[in-house]
């Protein structure tokens, strides 16, 4: 059953890829849709085996075959269904059937749909492998797998030279992180001499085999990749670029799933982490600084897919603060409602793209919310939820996340706290000037502006509900120990094997006493509420409309080109990297190495003109050297 | 020795009978005669008929005909058949250049058989005379008479030179045959102020100038390229294969004799033969003409064979042999195909083989089995020639087997024109007819090449 | 006196060094000498001089081997002047030159 | 000895049909040989040691012809009689020269498999300088105007790295108790450690000059660029592994006292040609330049696994290897077959081929994917145990190493893009049903090796564990 829900997806990517070109479009579509559907079942069916009341599992492992069996390398392709990977599995699967029948109905006018559904199965398939695998290998091959996805996905539209510089900039990056990872694998594999979970786990956890030293290293290595997938500084100047694919395939990739893989690794490998401080803290750091500095650019974005694609790389900085701190429950808490709100956001911007023909400039935008109200609405619903407005799904999640870093550094949760806080202005900002407001687009008449069909308002609905009660997955303390937590509870489940938990090491307690809780939140909800009446007041009430990226001036002018980290790393590594190409190609390679080679013929050719001079054509000269040698080798042999 | 008489005799009579015709109505008999010069020596070596009666006309501390000076006797007979048969048709007015080539045959096999220095010094000049006269045998053409011109006077030269290291020799030890030379220097220690070890090594040295001069090494070859450029070329294939094969297996014969003393003199030997790979081997690149450098590449093969001169062990005759088939098998081919390619537009450069490989693929084919025979590519002859010569000489002189091969690896450098020009340079112009004889002929002889190349033990194990 | 005894009280290195010098006479004149004719006399200079040091040898020795040799090689140079002048010759008609200089066709 | 014969007998039946044959009898021929090939491998199995199948004195009683079959060999064997068929198939243009270039093929691949099977050390020589040949007269009189001097250099490099070779094998031929050649009494032969290096120096260089390795390359690019598409073929698909086949079966067993002495030079030139290849890649307009220096790139990491002396390098060697020449060969069957309906293969003047051919987009993206080495194609696995074997032998190392995953993606995808991505500047490509045979080959070693690879290293474990042995004899000590 494990396998199939695996595989299904894998069967519809074969089906699609094969004879996708010769079935009608929405079979294609349907097909893709059901293959995902599938998988989601038989992971809710999974789940509930592994959750019975009776007889609970730990995990459900399943091996295949052994796919590298060499020297001290063993590597097993098998599958590990455990509390963490279930949780992930039905994001994933859930979430991506909604996409997916989503999907049907945004592509509905490409001729590449079959296509593109084949990509979309093939990702959902090795996102899978990447949280199902039983061991590092498993999940480098996932890992791998969603990269090149996202690079298809990405580049789906190839005819614009631009979407596949983005899809390249993207793979090229992930790359970066992978190196990182492999890295960190090696070490892994050198110091504990296993790639699977369990056994690696329990050798980290009876701690003899090293010193923290190399914990840390492996810790900051995997991080790497992380940084790679996740979109953390200094890697996430793809995600943006990104946004170049098809908006389901954001939505999906690059705000539900792939993205948050790297989460997924760091919450997977907790036993190295919990070893290492100082990892942790680098963690924390650079999820701080990430997320404060994509909330800013944020800002001053104007297309409406960028602002949210600056939002996703800021919220997972958010995480990665949480995972430094060790509040893994949180982190991947949020991923969850992360995922329910920030797809519903890019399936709503999707709809409104969809709605205004491919228009993606907000400023282009506005007075939508009469033409599109069920997008309205779920789009309302979707930026309350990543605001942070009571009780909804964000709220409870960055909540928790707050509280952890409150708890851990009071700094911390104060830049926390700022990010969080941005995050309302640069919402309600893209939020009012797109559906508020009058309509500003010239070349598309407003009559023409529709709302989407059914097929894509019905999962905008699903996910706007998941947006809403998708809190109730880890509730607070404070409303009640028996519905709270149900998240920590589910990882922390103990069930008295080898190695059981997911997560062996105990949270730093949240012990804040309930004043302390209720002040953060009061201060959470302030600033919520802030953001929310400025933006407001600038946008709707007085109507005015961002100002181009050319017109920026100061320090709007730096935020609306994004700090300008891509002019710095074209400086600093691209430019540099093709002169040392161009120079290499040339001096080493053509001037020196071949020159050397050459030379040494031309020498030979030298010499050889030489010695045909020597040969003068007069025999007095012959009879000379003759006599010449006959003197020398006397005179070296006789005296 | 049978073979010296069938030669002499068939000369003679060549020499009267076709006096007045032309010179391609007799070749034939020429070839017979060699051939059973060459048959009749192969049988005597393998003890197939016997030729005692001749053996006992002439003493055996002048001349002895063993088991390889048969073989040899054998192989150089075949050779010149088979450069006889090549360059059969020769409109010469006259029989004599036919019988001078026998003749210089004859001092071929006096060279290889000697045992008294008499017999060599004799042996060298019934070799070169014939050749002077050969080398000038185009009288109208200024290249020829400079050839000839260029040839007599360095070889009169170094026979003086050969002829005083003779006397210093003959000073030394007290004898002028070879057994008695070996052992007589002890002997001689008597005699007042007789400088014997300096008329030794001085002596030796200038024998081994005049030798060296015949194999055209370094620095003693600058004769060979203007000579073999101008002479003929049936001469000059002589030249590059009998020649320097009889002076080898005699230069070899000497030597032997001093091994006793090798001391004193493998060093030198050795340097000049790395000169001569080197020269060789570098001078080549730079050559325009076919001949020319089909010049140097004998030079070069010249500086190879030193190595064997410095193995000194007479079980290894064989390895002489073997290298001498193929190098002289590859020789004739290459030369006889540069021969048919000359073009009265241009007899001399590489240009003659323009398209060779369009015009008539099957010349080309043997081109390339002769060229890379000469090269030392398996799996032509050449490359096993080559890997016995280098392995067995290791032992004694590893550097030049060191400097040998790199010597090969340069020496693709001019090779690799012939093959060059054959097949990468595109004409337009129709087959060349190439009669069928000579077609056979090449093909023969590349087979032969190829064969003993694949299989050299089965070769070696029915001639040694 | 015994004309041979006289011979006999030279020392034989005195013949050596004479021979020697002669040969290096007869070798210089090769080399410095273009006139084809006078290089072939130059060339039987060498050859006497080792005429006269195999006769020497023979004579102290007391073997017959050397004087023998010495009829040879005067047959040698005769044939070879023979051949030699009959080259000569044939260029001379080509060239109108005796001068080995000149002939420098063939180099490279 | 049919593996060998066939071919050859193949070659000449080809030229003397001239004209007449057609793909259809080449590829039929060239196909033989893997059907001979699976009958070794039924018979002989791989797990027996590199055993003795076919025996026969020779140029003398101790060299002889003789043959040899174990794991390694088998896979060596398996990817040229895999790959030649694919580029009699699918590599040789219909044009004047298609006659020659399939018969020199042909030739060609017997000469290879000679050289993977040979156990004598002279005939391993002779097999060797026999298969330059026939690539020899491909790249002189195929590859257009500096013919000449491209061969020239390529041919001097490749001699004179065998001569060095021929003469590390006289010198061991000569301390051999009988004069033989034959592989046991060379291996038997006791060298101090400096003699040693010199023999192993000598071996090594006609194997680097091969492979090629960073200072010894010079002939690669300009070799590649200018053959038919069937020259680079054979070169980089299967005539650099004979370089790398001779380090493991060769070198290793030969002058094991010098690996210690080896060992960081070569690795460290290894890793410095894996960023050279790649760093240069990154900016080439010519596809098969590209993919040239790729190839040079990853070569130099299998040759640095190779002499890390672990399992994983080793056996990791051999899969890339393999991997490799199918990868190879099918990116110059791509850019072949573009530049043989666009008439270019320059980067800047292609583009937006993916419109007019779906099938071959497919083609080419499993290919290049499989260079590219992600997960679950063929690169993966190989390259995964070299960095992991690297790394056992230094980190910092394969940290450097590593680098070309980045480098590889960004060269790789850059072709990718130029020439298949973008608005179209060409019509039309389309493939008959020989290309799509020849893909269709190539694809399924692309998945097969990506899903299963411990089928292919399991063939060679055993040989490897052989050599290992051998290596450790003599060593006294191994990882």
């Amino acid at each position: 059953m494990l396998t199939l829900m695996i595989f299904l997806p894998l069967i519809g990517f074969l089906i699609n890829g094969l004879v996708g070109r010769f079935l009608p479009k929405n079979v294609s579509g349907w097909l893709g849709t059901a293959a995902v559907l599938g998988s989601f079942i038989l992971a809710v069916m999974n789940f509930n085996a592994l959750t019975a009341e009776a007889g609970q599992l730990e995990s459900i492992h399943q091996k295949l075959f052994t796919f590298l069996h060499v020297g001290s390398l063993h590597v097993d392709f098998a599958f590990q269904f455990d509390r963490l990977s279930a949780v992930m599995t039905l994001i994933i699967t859930g979430i991506g059937t909604l996409i997916h029948m989503y999907s049907i109905a945004y592509m509905h006018e490409d001729d590449g749909l079959y296509k593109f559904f084949a990509y979309l199965n093939l990702f959902i398939f090795n996102m899978l492998v990447l949280v199902l695998g039983s061991n590092y290998m498993m999940l480098f091959f996932g890992w791998e797998g969603v990269g090149l996805c996202s690079y298809l996905l990405i580049g789906f539209w190839y005819k614009n030279v631009d979407f596949g510089k983005a899809a390249r900039k993207a793979f090229v990056m992930n790359r970066i992180g992978d190196l990182g990872l492999l890295l960190g694998l090696f070490l892994i594999y050198s110091t504990y001499g296993t790639f699977e979970y369990q056994d690696l786990f329990s050798r980290v956890f009876t701690g003899t085999d090293a010193s923290s030293n190399v914990n840390t290293a492996i810790a900051l290595l995997l991080f790497i990749g992380a940084m790679g997938k996740s979109a953390q500084i200094p890697l996430y100047t793809w995600l943006p670029d990104a946004m170049a694919g098809p908006t389901p395939v954001s939505a999906l990739i690059h705000a539900a799933t792939m993205v948050t893989a790297g989460i997924y690794l760091v919450i997977r490998s907790e036993a190295i982490y919990a070893l290492s401080p100082f990892a942790n803290e680098i963690v924390m750091w650079i999820g701080l600084s990430t997320s404060i500095l994509a909330a800013l650019i944020g800002l001053k974005q104007n297309d409406i897919k960028k602002v949210l694609a600056y939002s996703t790389v800021s919220q997972l900085g958010l995480m990665f603060i949480a995972l430094g701190c060790g509040a893994y429950t949180a982190a991947l808490f949020h991923v969850i409602t992360h995922a329910f709100f920030k797809a519903l956001l890019f399936l709503g911007s999707g709809s409104v793209i969809h709605g205004m023909h491919h228009e993606q400039d907000i400023r282009q935008m506005g007075g939508l919310r009469k033409k599109m109200p069920i997008t309205y609405l779920t789009f309302l619903i979707g930026t309350l939820a990543i605001t942070g407005f009571p009780f909804l799904s964000g709220f409870f999640s960055k909540d928790e996340i707050l509280m952890s870093a409150f708890a851990h550094n009071k700094l911390v949760f104060g830049l926390a706290l700022m990010s969080a806080g941005i995050t309302g202005f640069y919402m309600f900002r893209m939020f009012f000037v797109t559906f508020h407001g009058t309509y500003r687009n010239h070349h598309h008449a407003y009559e023409k502006v529709h709302e989407s069909p059914l097929l894509m308002t019905l999962p905008l609905l699903v996910l706007a509900v998941l947006s809403v009660i998708g809190g109730a997955v880890n509730l607070p303390h404070y409303l009640g120990e028996g519905i709270s937590g149900g998240l920590h509870h589910l990882l922390s489940f103990d069930g008295g094997g080898q190695f059981s938990p997911i997560l062996i090491y105990p949270e730093h307690a949240i012990e804040l006493s309930h004043t302390a809780e209720i002040a953060l939140l009061a201060m959470a909800v302030s600033v919520f509420v802030i953001a929310f009446l400025y933006t407001r007041n600038k946008y709707v009430v007085k109507g005015s409309v961002p100002e181009a990226d050319a017109d920026q001036q100061g320090m709007g002018k730096v935020l609306a080109n994004k700090f300008y980290v891509d002019e710095a790393y074209d400086m600093a590594f691209v430019a540099p990297l093709e002169s040392a190409s161009d120079v290499i190609t040339e001096y080493v390679d053509e001037k020196a190495l071949k020159s050397a080679v050459d030379g040494v013929g031309t020498g030979g050719y030298g010499l050889s003109k030489l010695l045909s001079k020597i040969q003068n054509g007069n025999i007095e000269y012959y009879l000379l050297y003759m006599v010449i040698g006959i003197s020398l080798l006397l005179a070296f042999n006789l005296f | 020795m049978i073979a010296l008489f069938i030669t002499f005799f068939a000369a003679v009579v060549l020499l009267f009978l076709g006096l007045n015709k032309k010179e391609s109505s007799f070749s034939n008999l020429a070839v017979v005669a060699l051939m059973a010069s060459s048959i009749c020596s192969f049988c005597n070596a393998k003890g197939l008929c016997n030729f005692a009666i001749l053996e006992s006309w002439v003493p055996a501390n002048m001349m002895l005909f063993g088991y390889s000076e048969h073989m040899f006797a054998s192989l150089l007979a075949f050779v010149a058949a088979v450069i006889v048969f090549a360059f059969r048709k020769n409109d010469n007015l006259g029989t004599d250049q036919l019988g001078l080539i026998m003749f210089s045959l004859c001092g071929a096999f006096m060279m290889i058989s000697y045992q008294h220095i008499v017999m060599l010094f004799l042996g060298i000049e019934v070799l070169s005379i014939p050749l002077y006269v050969l080398a000038g045998s185009k009288k109208d053409s200024l290249a020829s008479n400079e050839a000839s011109l260029k040839y007599f006077l360095m070889g009169a030269f170094s026979t003086g030179i050969f002829l005083l290291g003779t006397a210093f020799i003959y000073g030394g030890t007290g004898s002028l045959e070879l057994e008695m030379m070996g052992i007589k220097p002890s002997f001689m220690h008597a005699m007042e102020g007789m400088p014997i070890a300096t008329l030794i090594n001085a002596g030796l040295i200038l024998m081994s100038v005049g030798l060296l001069f015949k194999v055209a090494a370094a620095p003693f070859h600058f004769w060979a390229p203007d000579v073999y450029e101008g002479s003929p070329n049936r001469t000059t294939v002589f030249m590059a294969t009998i020649v320097k094969i009889t002076a080898f297996v005699a230069f070899n014969k000497l030597l032997s004799t001093f091994g006793g003393i090798h001391n004193t003199w493998s060093g030198w030997l050795c340097v000049l033969g790395m000169i001569t790979i080197v020269w060789g081997n570098l001078a080549g690149l730079v050559q325009n003409g076919v001949k020319r450098t089909l010049a140097f590449s004998s030079i070069a093969h010249a500086g190879y064979l030193v190595m064997f001169l410095l193995i000194l062990d007479e079980s290894k005759t064989w390895i002489l042999w073997y290298y001498g088939f193929a190098y002289a098998l590859a020789s004739v081919l290459v030369f006889l195909i540069a021969h048919q390619s000359a073009t009265d537009k241009n007899p001399v450069g590489f240009d003659m083989f323009n398209g060779l490989s369009k015009r008539s693929p099957w010349v080309a084919f043997a081109l390339v089995v002769g060229v890379l025979s000469m090269a030392g590519i398996p799996i032509s002859a050449g490359f096993d020639a080559k890997f016995y010569l280098f392995s067995f000489a290791w032992q004694s002189s590893p550097w030049l087997v060191g400097l040998g091969l790199l010597g090969s690896a340069i020496s693709i450098g001019y090779y690799f024109k012939f093959i060059k020009h054959a097949f990468l340079v595109k004409v337009d112009g129709d087959e060349t007819a190439v009669e069928y004889n000579d077609k056979g002929l090449m093909m023969l002889i590349a087979a032969l090449l190829l064969l003993a190349g694949a299989m050299p033990w089965v070769l070696l194990k029915w001639v040694f | 006196m015994n004309l041979l005894s006289i011979f006999n009280q030279v020392e034989i290195s005195h013949y050596i060094y004479l021979s020697t010098v002669l040969f290096s006479i007869g070798l210089f004149g090769v080399l410095f000498r273009r006139n084809a004719i006078i290089l072939l006399m130059c060339i039987e200079l060498m050859l006497n001089a080792v005429n006269l040091l195999f006769t020497a040898f023979s004579t102290y020795m007391g073997d017959a081997d050397g004087q023998i040799f010495v009829f040879f090689i005067m047959v040698v140079a005769a044939a070879e002047a023979a051949v030699g002048l009959a080259i000569l010759v044939l260029v001379y008609r080509n060239t109108r030159k005796t001068d080995v200089s000149f002939l420098d066709q063939l180099k490279g | 000895m049919e593996i060998i014969l066939i071919p050859i007998i193949a070659a000449l039946v080809t030229a003397g049909l001239g004209k007449r044959s057609n793909v259809w009898i080449s590829t039929l021929l060239s196909l033989i040989p893997l059907a001979v090939l699976y009958t070794y491998f039924t018979r002989f199995g791989v797990d027996n040691g590199w055993k003795t199948i076919f025996d026969l004195t020779w140029i003398s009683e101790n060299i002889r012809f003789t043959l040899g079959f174990d794991g390694l060999t088998g896979m060596l064997l398996l990817l040229t009689n895999l790959m030649v068929p694919v580029i009699v198939m699918a590599g040789i243009r219909d044009d004047e020269n298609r006659v020659k270039l399939t018969a020199l093929t042909l030739f060609m691949q017997g000469a290879l498999n000679g050289v993977f099977m040979a156990q004598d050390g002279l005939m391993f020589y002779i097999f060797w300088e026999l298969a330059l040949i026939p690539i020899y007269f491909i790249t002189l009189t195929m590859s257009g105007e500096n013919a000449f001097k491209i061969t020239l250099r390529f041919f001097l490099y490749t001699f004179i790295g065998s001569l060095a070779m021929l003469a590390s094998l006289l010198y061991l031929f000569l301390h051999t108790a009988n004069y033989s050649f034959s592989f046991e009494a060379l291996r038997a032969v006791e060298l101090s450690r400096i003699e040693s290096i010199w023999v192993g120096a000598g071996i090594l260089l006609a194997f680097v000059v091969k492979i090629p390795l960073l200072p010894f390359h010079s002939w690669q690019a300009d070799t590649y660029t200018h053959s038919p598409a069937a020259g680079s073929m054979l070169l980089s698909g299967i005539m650099l592994k004979m370089g790398l086949y001779g380090l493991l079966r060769w070198y290793l067993p030969l002058a094991p006292e010098s690996i210690e002495f080896f060992q960081p030079w070569i690795i460290g030139l290894s890793v410095a040609g894996v960023l050279y290849g790649a760093l240069i890649a990154i900016r080439q307009k010519d596809m098969k330049r590209l993919i040239a220096f790729s190839s040079l790139s990853h070569v130099a990491l299998i040759a640095a696994g190779i002499f890390t002396l672990t399992a994983e390098g080793l056996e990791g060697g051999v899969l890339q290897m393999f991997v490799h020449g199918v990868n190879v060969i099918g990116l110059f069957l791509v850019v072949e077959l573009i530049e043989k309906s666009t008439g270019t293969r320059l980067l800047g003047e292609l583009g937006g081929l993916a419109k007019s051919n779906r099938s071959f987009m497919i083609f080419f993206m499993l290919l290049a994917l499989g260079t590219v080495a992600v997960p679950f194609t063929n690169g993966f696995p190989g390259e995964f145990m070299l960095l992991k074997a690297v790394y056992m032998y230094n980190p910092n190392m394969s940290l450097l190493a590593g680098l070309t995953i980045i480098f590889c993606a960004v060269y790789i995808f850059r072709m990718v893009q130029f020439s298949m991505f973008g608005e179209g500047k060409h019509e039309v490509l389309s493939l008959k049903w020989n290309e799509y045979v020849a893909f269709g080959i190539l694809s399924i070693a692309v998945l097969l090796i990506g899903f299963v690879p411990q089928l292919f290293v399991d063939v060679v474990h055993s040989s490897i564990l052989q050599i290992v042995t051998w290596v450790s004899e003599a060593k006294g000590v191994l990882s």
